[in-house]
């Protein structure tokens, strides 16, 4: 079992004959992923790595049954390679591309939430099914199948995390990056009630960040609703307040989201909070039955 | 992008929201010259909050007064921030104080209107003790804020007659600029009734980075140091600290947690560099000219986790360009093979586990490497 | 019975203090129909006609329990003030005012749809139902209680139509002016649909005119639905093709649109067709079981 | 309100839709002083359609040729319009012929974008013909009409490679202008990849009149006669017919039910004037005025049911303002009473049947009254 996407997950690669895009679809052909369409707007009728390559998406899905997208086309383009997914009724919509205006997520997540689909990112690694499926650009050779699914807002700890997992022989469910913008499609909580009901995922590792407050919210969650172990673990302890570190998503507003209110808040709904990302899998050891 | 009061109450202008009527001087003697009713408020003009608190704000009665109050704040150390601007604003006699923001809200996914009847300096205060006194509202972007939103909003604040129209108006243009600029932030606080007016007294704009790709005609950015804007030429996201460890890494998450390792260990870092995804060989170069410029750093430190950045063109960018400092290297992930090879070549170690790097690079910075 | 209104609705008149929104206050609560606030900014607190006055439409909705709307503002104003009604969750929201920009209409028939609401009109004189409640300004003497519904894109010639059931003591269940305008939020599917269901409704009378494909889909409809006998009457036979007569609706776009089509549609449906105005009530007479 | 075909293409021009280069020119001679490549195409700029079928289009294939046919084309009469302006434009190797339009849809209460790849004059011919070869879709007003929606199209259409970005921006263009200018109808027919370039041949803009107010800097409505416009000028809506019974009602319904009648007992209307809802005394001054000024007027018919229009108004703006020739008048509904009174004090009786008062109008025009 996995969550979010699987061996039926057909996926489309918008913004396909870009450098990111291609370098990333051969990775994804061979972690063994369905890539059966890729997009880029005047060169319909191509093939990258032998993936048909339309103009549009509506194309695509028709031709392909494509039923996922992963976009890597440049930001100022992404907002309508993101609509025109969700009109499309593509979904997942794993959007990697960084750098996206705020107001243009905006657009994106709203439309998605009119429509009932789901958006992962923007700015994010996607989502990995280990020995199943991959959508966007974690590296294959860290995932084995396994016990343990990864959610995280940063792309770089969840492969050390996934890595340590892997080296320990504990392996993975699925892994999944949330993304480091402040307007995100799929949340902490989203991904808690997907592992809490999948049967093959034992344990749960979340991985957080300063800013905003998505840690405190998930504390709640998981307070009320998980009863599988959770280990977190939150970067930015010793980040100086205010100041801005890589992306939008870490600036500390307020009194909220800091690392000290997330690890109280996650501590105190039962989750075992790690101190350095190294500490992580030992803890996952320990909790897992 | 933060902007100064001044400039935000130039496109506030521009969008007829109603601003005391003032200018901004860089000498005192300039206050002379200026044709203002008095009394006036002379307000130091920097990007760092609090400056009513440090003494930035202050009264003038007559324009000698002024000149005088000028001298005293013009050059003065505000939170590490030098006043080299002034704002000379005729006073208003204030009748109430409102608060008026529009921002992005992680939790609706939304930009949301912010308002309280109860603005002034001590707004945060009001919303961790009142939060009833705070009005927050989600904004559909489609449908976006509309003149019945504003009026909703005017009356749930308590404004009535010619003022609750005279309030919806600044409200739809808050709104309007708030999109138009790509604004993270757009706060008047406070927003004051003062001689039968509804006006903003201050004004605070943030315009969201990814957007300035789009938005021309603004001031230049005054937030960042020298090193800072050039990491920004660069697409390079890099922040100053006050320690002796230059720090490399990809990826916002990973760099944080490079911070927190190295505090682990009893390291401080001077600065912190994110070279984010996909970095090139070239990027890698900017990346190491931008870190050890910043005087003081005795190491450097070099945390990479290959993903959508491929080791092997960071071990190339790292080859081609070897800095001068002592450096530590953690090298994993993408094209980890290849990247440790090129390395070997060169003579350098890389190390797997960062933990392992992080004290080294301490050790380092010790001057005991 | 009556369709969309009768004695449980309650009206919030919208531009209550402008000259045609207090004559016509005035002439509902004649009428006997619930008008329970108005709305106009920044004279919230005053009254008129002894109505409560308010800023918002929110306000004044908690205070009073109005659950409709008229809207008398002027026409610059008038979408703001529909989308302000509908994001109270107001139905019927009636508007009366003529020479909207048809894309402001288009914004408030998409919201509506979108909340799943009801508008009348733009450009419509509203909705009677007799002896029971009124939205608009249809003139309050020509009603009396009786058995035909009226469903009509005029005014005046819903009075004509009105009156002379009155005289001929048929008497009418409801009339509904859906607007001249070409984007409209009720149409005549909508009102025949109310009227088959209706009960009292007996008959039902539709006036049409030349302009757009409404009456054929009506058309449409009454051969595949409608039961009760319907009369007809087209306004516009004698219209120079492509000159407009006084608003937006009544232009002939191509083949369709022309009162012969019209007409032609209508009776292959079973509908009588008059051939003035004046003939309409003899056939409703004829065709009353 | 339409615009003539120069000037659609010079908002287009503006919106970066390409169009030929060209002029509008008044007289034969100045097609001498422009500097344009022949061979060039005159095209006769009138509001009326079917001007190609009427000569009102010619090629010419040099300067002396072109003064030539500009000086038949000019002071042409086309279906009642005569011509006095002519666009000049370079003549382009059409490949193939598309058509692209926004307009408003009724069904779907929309704007809709309507195309076909059998662009050109007959398109009317082909939606009757063969409608699976038009691709029509409406708009979602608040999300609008995206770029993927244009390559959406542009793919239905058959365009592919560099043609399909470049009709993809003519259609995002077509739409914002559609918005930005309140347009009923945005019209490209045909459409034409000529050149290895897709550009706009021809061009129709229908600005809606509701929205006029908002919409500054269009150039003056010419679709109207001086009678016509003059009623514009008070909100009062004027049609020119070509009998002799001029004609005021009150709602689109019941003017068009009025010369309906009058057609039905043998009368043929000169005019027809809807004073509208809520018609004022002075409303109905200016429509007696305007009504009656047109030549060749024998007799006045107002048909009057007041409903927002109270007949007391209708009353007194018609006893203050008599006019010349014989009137027959219905009047009935809101106020009745009031203003038959009214009436009557002036001597003049009232009709409250509208079929009878239509006979005596007829009767009246023909000199038997």
């Amino acid at each position: 079992m996995a969550v979010l996407i699987d061996e039926n997950t057909r996926v489309l690669v918008q913004g396909i004959t870009g450098y990111q895009g291609e370098f990333h679809t051969k990775q994804m052909l061979a972690f063994g992923a369905k890539v059966v369409a890729g997009t880029s707007p005047g060169k319909g009728g191509t093939r990258v790595h032998d993936v048909p390559v339309f103009d549009t998406v509506a194309e695509a899905a028709v031709e392909t049954g494509a039923n996922a997208s992963c976009i890597f086309v440049p930001a100022r383009f992404a907002m309508d390679a993101a609509l025109e997914a969700i009109a499309a009724r593509l979904s997942p919509v794993v959007v990697i591309t960084e750098h996206i205006p705020v107001q243009d997520a905006i657009q994106v997540m709203t439309y998605a939430r009119q429509k009932g689909l789901r958006v992962i990112g923007p700015n994010c690694p996607g989502i990995t099914s280990a020995g199943k499926a991959k959508i966007g650009i974690m590296p294959n050779h860290l995932f084995r199948p396994g016990r343990v699914g990864v959610v995280s807002r940063s792309g770089t700890l969840t492969y050390e995390i996934v890595a340590a997992l892997t080296q320990a022989g504990i392996g993975e469910t699925t892994a999944i990056g949330l993304g480091g913008d402040p307007v995100i499609g799929t949340t902490f909580v989203d991904a808690l009630e997907l592992f809490q009901k999948d049967p093959a995922t034992e344990a749960i590792v979340l991985i957080g960040e300063i800013g905003g407050s998505a840690e405190e919210t998930a504390a709640a969650y998981i307070k009320a609703r998980v009863t599988k172990p959770v280990v977190a673990y939150v970067a930015g302890r010793t980040a100086p307040p205010g100041k801005r570190m890589g992306h939008a998503g870490a600036v500390i507003a307020g009194t909220e989201g800091t690392a000290a209110s997330k690890v109280e808040a996650l501590s105190a709904a039962g989750a075992v909070v790690a101190e350095l990302p190294g500490q992580v899998v030992g803890l996952v050891k320990a909790h897992l039955r | 992008m933060k902007l100064h009061e001044y400039q935000a109450k130039e496109i506030f202008a521009r969008y007829s929201i109603p601003v005391q009527k003032g200018a901004v001087v860089r000498h005192p003697e300039e206050i002379l010259g200026l044709d203002l009713q008095y009394p006036v408020v002379l307000k130091a003009q920097v990007l760092v909050g609090g400056r009513g608190k440090a003494g930035g704000i202050k009264l003038a009665e007559k324009p000698s007064e002024s000149v005088e109050k000028a001298r005293a704040i013009l050059g003065m150390d505000i939170k590490g921030e030098r006043v080299t601007r002034l704002l000379v604003a005729e006073a208003v006699d204030i009748q109430q104080e409102y608060y008026l923001a529009f921002t992005v809200d992680r939790a609706t996914r939304c930009l949301v209107v912010v308002a309280s009847a109860s603005g002034g300096i001590d707004i945060e205060e009001v919303a961790r003790r009142t939060p009833e006194k705070i009005v927050k509202e989600p904004i559909d972007p489609f449908l976006g804020f509309r003149p019945f939103h504003a009026r909703q909003i005017g009356r749930r604040l308590g404004f009535a007659d010619a003022h609750l129209g005279a309030f919806a108006r600044i409200a739809e243009s808050l709104y309007q600029l708030t999109t138009d600029l790509d604004a993270e932030l757009a706060e008047i606080n406070p927003l004051a009734v003062a001689g039968g007016q509804v006006i903003a007294v201050d004004a605070k704009l943030i315009i969201d980075d990814n957007a300035l790709y789009r938005q021309k005609g603004l001031p230049e950015n005054e937030e960042l140091t020298g090193l800072e804007r050039d990491a920004r030429t660069h697409d390079l996201s890099y922040v100053e600290l006050d320690g002796d460890i230059a720090v490399i890494g990809n990826g916002a998450g990973l760099v944080m947690s490079t911070l927190d390792m190295l505090d682990h260990f009893g390291g401080r870092p001077a600065n912190v560099l994110d070279v984010g995804g996909g970095a090139s060989e070239e990027a890698m170069k900017q990346a190491l000219d931008i870190v050890t410029r910043k005087p003081g750093v005795r190491a450097l430190f070099i945390n990479i986790f290959g993903g959508i950045t491929r080791c092997d063109d960071i071990a190339r960018g790292l080859v081609a360009n070897l800095p001068q400092v002592p450096m530590s290297v953690r090298l994993t992930g993408t094209n980890e093979e290849e990247g440790r090879q090129i390395l070997q070549q060169a003579g350098i170690s890389a190390s797997v586990d960062p933990e392992e790097a992080a004290k080294k690079a301490v050790v380092l910075a010790r001057g005991q490497g």
